[in-house]
């Protein structure tokens, strides 16, 4: 065991990342696969606040990105939930291998 | 000098009637056009026996020599400085002398047709065609440039073929228009090749630089000409062999005569004008016009013109003896006859005595002319008053239409070549021509003059004779013999047949313009004249009584017999031809072709991009996730390959 | 004369066309609109004319030039040569003769009448440009409206003929374009035509650009074995949409293959030439006997035209000054003819309601006009000298001739052979419905033409006898003009 | 070597990796949503223990309080209780996880490979800090996107409600 660093917070912000792609590849419901892309926006925040810690430490940028990201990143959530229960009341399920009306 | 102005009038006069009948005829005219018609052509006809007294008599001849002139020539469509299609009037012995039988035979058709066509519904329409007819015929006699007698050479296929299929509803005479314009169609396609190969090795189009520059040997076109062979032939002579071949299919030759029995499905008029005295001898015409060509140049062609001829002359006499269509007999009989004028081309040579059978030939078309349209017009009065045209329907006639009894015996008489009648002094040279250069076809020729007489006054005798008066239906009595419009042609036309053959033809009308002395040997005549009274001997001990020897004559002939009332099954042979080999082996194959594999391509390259589309579509699938798999998927290989592979 | 009117009077019309309040108003302002258009082709001609008699030799008359793209070098060049005039004689014929025939559309009448309009206006535009890239402006203006008129007032398998037609010559133009901007970079960066004729291209270059040009072109003028759309595409047009399809368009193609690949190319040209004699022999033979066994009349013209303008393109390949010349004549002889016969088979199917040669007969008792005319249109089609399409065979034929070796004059044989075929197949249709006993008896009330449709049927039957029977003007116009460009082959 | 920090790290590492897992794997929806809060509020202590305090209290109060709520609202308004999720196809689920695990190694593969510069200690920054670079319109500082990212909040404030209005029949 050694000293938390930066490769740690990597390896960490990874693996959530992946996580999140796996669950967004697998989950046929929409909520979860929502709930998946959460993960990913977190792990990319991870990542911005390290980089500004170990890196950049006398900037801010990667920290206001972050919040940044928070903030779309609530309203994405918002505006997701408002369209899947749309769906759900058009349609009566949210699982996603049945939204594919508009394909073609 | 020829007066431009009124030779030009003679082939516009008609022409004048055609547009003005064709276009105001159905509405406004109606039955004044006959009258029109045949007004326009009398100028017509008068123009031209002026031109004709003013040439033979007054300018033509210099220095006893007769000229070719011509008085006009309007460029009409240019190739080049050298080749160009021109519009012209040629002068010269036998230009004039067809003036002369084209615009007096159509007179006599116009005249006749007043009376036989009278209440037609498309009487104006008629007289539009026959104006359109004669127009074209006179161009072509006219032409100075081979590609303007190749213009109204095609013009007079047309209107021969509108006038066959005058009754249009008929499918017999439709099917024999076609017929006869396909089959000219055909002929016309050497004729048109040979035009082209003979004015490549020329340079030009027109008659007199043509002629000119193919019969001197020694010139360097008649050299690069012969240079050039093509299986064994020098080019020159299939140039002139196919030329020929477009005179024989409008001359109805062996075996491009195969339309002229069905062309008869036209009024009895037109048959008269156009396929016995005029239009079917334009390839006699057109042979004597490049004769020079012919006999100088290539004279394996003219043998082969002569060969043909004879052949044409005796299977159309015999298939004559067969057939119970009187107006089929007379076409027959009209092939024989231009089968003589042709072999009297094809023995002759060029100039002096030597071209009798030219002089000959001339002199048969023209008398030709007279005794056959006369022929046509008589069984044409006899149809118009019996309605049908079979033999059997007929009998007993002369006291009904004593004129055309008449007429039609002066006719018979000569055709049959009994002296003094016409026919008798042209065949007589023509015979003298073959018999000085080639026996065989002489012999040919005066065993067909045997059964020619025979097959006439078969004809004459079934007609006039045979049955007792009044066998036939009592209905076809309703009109007389014709009024005088029908029967004043028969007279003047019969008034020529008797008397044609006392002109001095040699005269007027030789190979090299020379006048030429006809000699007359009794001892010669002797034998044609004796087998033509065999023949109508015959033809009266078989024919002027009802009596069963014909069909016992046909019975003991056999094969002979049937395969010639089948016309030698060359009909048949065509059909199959036609029908078997160029419709189910060469059309239907190319028409299942194009649906199938050239427009088959065209959609497989659409079918094709369709199904790679539908291919396509499947990643379209609508599927999130399948996007993102794929999404991630190419973003981690193109990592790779960025970061490992390319870099 | 200013070239912009041509293209000024067929714009004003469709758009005064668009602002129109009701349907006879459409008609009656397309109706002038075309006469106007008509008058402004005799104009030119005669101006034309006028310019040559005062000795005015330039290779272009009236040319103008207006600054487009500069930085691409595209301006608006036009200017007319004798092919040019006569091709938008052609045009303006076929366009009044088109809006005749069409009196009686009722449905979506003003957007056919405009499209109608807006096709004839690509080919006036078409045929007065020279700058290649105005001038494939003008050819995509002239192939949409195709699609839409046989899409919508088509007959039949209408959308499968209009998807296959505009997606071949889409294809055409796609080569087309290829080839040009290959020209364009290969020969300094222009794309004016009479420069790009003085540039110097190697022949490498040549041998490349010059299959895609004519190829491209060759598609629009039904080259074989790329002319598969012309079956369908005319079997299933309205008649005026048939008539454009065959009288104008067509010509598009055989203008293309001559005034860009063959006069821009010549080495190429020469390169090529044996292709383009055997494909196009083969055309013209092939297509009159797969004419001989249709049973549509449409079918019949339109495969009869695959043969007729083979022509055409036979006399493109055999690059003697005659041939070319006879190959334009050709051009606007098929224009001419196929157009009236298109028109007389419309006004026959309005009547009888059919096409099929064998459900027709004896039409000449009800319908002499027509049926006349028919024939009129049937001669022509099989070479009758008087009228034009004899005048335009035979030029072609004699100068096919010219080529002394074995190899031209079989090709010319093939090629003369098939006006036997025509006959047949001419004589056939004609024969059975014009000619012939009556077969039904529904059609023994119909009517013979109105006033419109003898007015078409006049106006273009004028136009083949113009032709016809005095060959010398259409000659003289096209004859200086096939020399410059056949001084260009020959590098003089 | 152990000490209380690195410790915590580790312990919240876990925490967030585990939950994350969890939170994709289990299928009861509704214990995804609580391994999710977990797992974002392991993230909100690994922000505690980088001492960015502030971005840490957004994140509890934004994820946490905010967006997890409204996730599980939602599963209230679209979910039976008690119902388990569907399986997804196998051959998906076996490409996910091919593509995710190579997407995962060349990732650490890469940061693993790469030489991060030395890292310079710095004072933490303060809240006060935050503040005034964010409301700074000099150079570098953030009002601009700050006044963009309050243009976008209202305009998925309006979406949200408009895609939420029960759309009117169209029956008539």
């Amino acid at each position: 065991m050694m000293e938390p660093g930066l490769y740690h917070i990597l390896f960490i912000s990874t693996a959530l990342f992946f996580t999140g792609v796996l669950g967004f590849l697998t989950r046929r419901n929409l909520i979860t696969m929502l709930m998946s892309i959460e993960l990913i926006l977190n792990s990319v925040n991870l990542n911005f606040i390290a980089f500004n810690k170990y890196i950049w430490p006398g900037r801010m940028d990667g920290l206001f990105f972050t919040l940044f990201i928070i903030a779309i990143a609530a309203a994405e959530a918002a505006v997701a939930i408002a369209i899947i229960i749309n769906l759900y009341r058009s349609s009566q399920s949210i699982d996603v291998n049945n939204a594919e009306d508009l394909k073609y | 000098m020829p007066n431009a102005t009124n030779i030009a009038l003679i082939p516009l006069l008609p022409l004048a009637g055609f547009i003005l009948l064709g276009l105001f005829g159905r509405k406004y005219i109606k039955n004044g056009a006959g009258l029109i018609g045949t007004a326009l052509l009398l100028g017509s006809a008068l123009l031209a026996l002026y031109t004709a007294y003013d040439y033979f008599f007054v300018y033509g001849k210099v220095d006893g020599v007769y000229q070719q002139f011509v008085p006009l020539k309007i460029t009409w469509l240019a190739f080049s400085k050298e080749l160009s299609i021109d519009m012209g009037l040629v002068i010269d012995p036998i230009s004039v002398m067809m003036l002369l039988v084209v615009t007096f035979v159509s007179l006599m058709v116009h005249i006749y047709s007043l009376g036989y066509m009278k209440g037609e519904e498309r009487f104006p329409t008629y007289y539009a065609f026959l104006g359109l007819f004669t127009f074209s015929m006179l161009g072509l006699v006219l032409a100075s440039n081979i590609f303007q007698m190749y213009i109204f050479w095609e013009l007079v296929g047309v209107s021969s073929f509108l006038l066959i299929g005058f009754y249009y509803d008929k499918p017999s005479a439709v099917a024999a228009s076609k017929k006869a314009f396909i089959v000219t169609r055909f002929a016309d396609l050497g004729f048109l090749v040979g035009i082209l190969i003979l004015s490549y090795f020329s340079g030009s189009f027109d008659f007199q630089t043509l002629i000119a520059r193919l019969t001197s040997p020694e010139s360097n076109e008649v050299k690069n000409a012969v240079a050039s062979t093509f299986l064994g032939a020098s080019a020159l002579t299939w140039g002139a062999a196919l030329i020929f071949i477009g005179g024989a299919g409008k001359s109805a030759m062996f075996p491009l005569h195969i339309w002229l029995p069905d062309a008869m499905e036209g009024p009895t008029p037109v048959s008269a004008l156009i396929h016995a005295a005029t239009m079917v001898v334009a390839g006699v015409y057109l042979v004597a016009r490049l004769f020079p060509v012919f006999s100088v140049t290539t004279p394996a062609v003219l043998e082969i013109i002569g060969w043909v001829g004879a052949v044409s002359a005796i299977i159309a006499a015999v298939i004559a003896c067969t057939q119970t269509d009187i107006k089929r007999v007379l076409a027959y009989s009209t092939m024989s006859q231009i089968g003589y004028m042709m072999f009297a081309l094809g023995v002759s040579s060029y100039g002096g005595e030597a071209g009798l059978g030219y002089t000959a030939s001339m002199f048969h078309l023209f008398t030709h002319a007279m005794f056959k349209a006369l022929l046509f017009l008589g069984a044409g009065a006899v149809i118009h008053y019996v309605h049908s045209n079979e033999m059997k329907d007929m009998g007993g006639l002369r006291k009904k239409l004593p004129i055309t009894h008449f007429t039609f015996l002066v006719a018979c008489l000569a055709i049959a070549g009994v002296p003094p009648f016409a026919g008798f002094f042209s065949k007589e040279e023509i015979l003298l021509a073959a018999y000085n250069s080639n026996t065989a076809i002489y012999w040919i020729a005066l065993i067909t003059s045997g059964l020619t007489a025979f097959y006439m006054f078969r004809l004459y005798f079934t007609i006039f004779w045979n049955k007792a008066q009044g066998e036939h239906s009592a209905a076809a009595n309703k009109h007389g013999e014709g009024g005088l419009v029908m029967m004043l042609p028969l007279v003047l036309l019969a008034v020529g047949a008797a008397g044609a053959g006392f002109i001095p033809f040699g005269e007027f009308v030789s190979t090299d313009g020379k006048a030429l002395e006809s000699h007359f040997h009794l001892s010669f005549s002797l034998a044609p004249v004796a087998l033509g009274l065999a023949g109508i001997l015959a033809a009266l001990w078989m024919y002027a009584k009802a009596n069963d020897k014909p069909a016992r004559l046909a019975a003991s002939l056999g094969g002979l017999y049937k395969a010639a009332y089948h016309k030698f099954y060359i009909d048949e042979l065509y059909l199959f031809i036609t029908k078997k080999v160029l419709f189910n082996l060469v059309g239907r194959p190319a028409a299942w072709f194009d649906r199938n594999i050239v427009d088959g391509l065209m959609n497989l390259t659409g079918n094709s991009t369709v199904l790679v589309s539908e291919g396509i579509k499947k990643f379209q699938s609508g599927k999130v996730q399948q996007y993102a798999i794929f999404f991630l998927g190419a973003v981690v290989l193109l990592a790779v390959l960025f970061i490992y592979v390319w870099r | 004369m200013n070239l912009l009117v041509l293209i000024g009077a067929p714009l004003l019309t469709a758009l005064a066309v668009l602002v129109a309040r009701n349907k006879q108003q459409v008609k009656w302002i397309s109706l002038a609109g075309s006469f106007l258009q008509l008058g402004l082709a005799i104009a030119l001609l005669l101006a034309f004319r006028q310019e040559r008699a005062a000795n005015n030799t330039a290779q272009m008359l009236f040319e103008q030039q207006y600054k487009l793209f500069q930085s691409l070098h595209i301006s608006f060049h036009f200017g007319v040569d004798g092919i040019s005039v006569a091709m938008i004689l052609l045009t303006s014929f076929v366009v009044v003769a088109g809006v005749l025939v069409s009196w009686n559309v009722e449905k979506m009448t003003k957007e056919f009448y405009f499209l109608l309009l807006l096709l004839g206006l690509g080919a006036y535009g078409f045929f007065i440009s020279l700058d290649l890239f105005i001038l494939f402006f003008f050819l995509e203006i002239s192939v949409i409206p195709k699609y839409l008129l046989i899409g919508i007032w088509g007959s039949g398998k209408k959308e499968y003929s209009a998807n296959k037609l505009a997606l071949m010559l889409m294809g055409g133009s796609a080569l087309i374009l290829v080839g040009m901007l290959g020209l364009y970079f290969t020969a300094g960066n222009s794309f004016d035509i009479m420069t790009l004729s003085k540039a110097t291209i190697t022949p490498e270059t040549q041998h490349i650009l010059f299959p895609l040009l004519f190829v491209g072109f060759g598609v629009f003028t039904a080259l074989f074995p790329l002319h598969t759309w012309v079956p369908d595409g005319h079997s299933s047009a309205p008649t005026a949409g048939s008539m454009f399809l065959a009288g104008i368009s067509m010509k598009l193609g055989g203008y293309g293959c001559l005034r860009v690949a063959t006069y821009l190319l010549p080495e190429g040209a020469k390169e090529y030439a044996t292709i383009i004699i055997v494909l196009s022999a083969i055309a013209i033979l092939y297509g009159a006997f797969a004419t001989m066994m249709q049973k549509d009349l449409k079918y019949i013209n339109a495969y009869s035209s695959v043969s007729h303008v083979g022509f055409s393109l036979l006399g493109i390949g055999m690059l003697t000054q005659t041939a070319i010349t006879g190959a334009l004549m050709q051009m606007v002889s098929h224009g001419v003819m196929t157009a009236l016969f298109f028109a007389v088979i419309g006004m026959i199917y309005d009547r009888t309601h059919t096409r099929m040669v064998a459900d027709m007969g004896g039409l000449m008792k009800q319908m002499p006009f027509i049926s006349t005319v028919f024939f009129i249109v049937g001669l022509c089609s099989l070479g009758l000298p008087g009228l034009s399409g004899f005048v335009a065979e035979m030029t072609v034929f004699v100068g096919s001739w010219q080529n002394a070796d074995a190899f031209h004059r079989v090709a010319t044989l093939a090629a003369a052979m098939s006006i036997v075929v025509t006959a047949v197949y001419i004589l056939r249709a004609i024969g059975r419905t014009v000619m012939g006993p009556n077969t039904n008896e529904a059609h023994l009330v119909l009517k013979d033409a109105n006033w419109n449709e003898k007015l078409a049927a006049i106006l273009l039957v004028a136009g083949i006898l113009a032709i016809g029977i005095a060959p010398g003007w259409l000659n003289d116009l096209l004859r200086p003009a096939a020399e410059v460009i056949m001084n260009r082959i020959t590098g003089q | 070597m152990m000490n209380g920090s690195t410790i915590l790290f580790y312990l919240l590492a876990a925490l967030t990796v585990s939950c994350g897992v969890l939170s994709i794997s289990t299928r009861h929806i509704f214990r995804a949503a609580i391994y999710l809060l977990f797992s974002l509020i392991g993230v909100a202590g690994l922000y505690f223990w980088l001492a960015y305090e502030f971005i840490a209290a957004v994140q509890i109060v934004v994820y946490v309080g905010g967006i997890v709520v409204l996730i599980i609202f939602s599963i209230f308004l679209t979910q039976q209780a008690g119902e388990k999720l569907p399986r997804q196809r196998l051959d998906r689920k076996i490409w996910a996880t091919l593509a995710t695990f190579c997407g995962f190694a060349l990732t650490l593969l890469q940061v693993w490979q790469h030489e991060f510069p030395p890292v310079i200690p710095q004072a933490p920054v303060t809240v006060r800090g935050i503040g005034e670079k964010m409301m700074s319109t000099e150079a570098g500082g953030y009002a601009l996107p700050f006044e963009i990212i309050s243009m976008l909040l209202l305009a998925a404030m309006v979406g949200c409600i408009v895609i939420a209005l029960r759309s009117k029949p169209e029956t008539k």
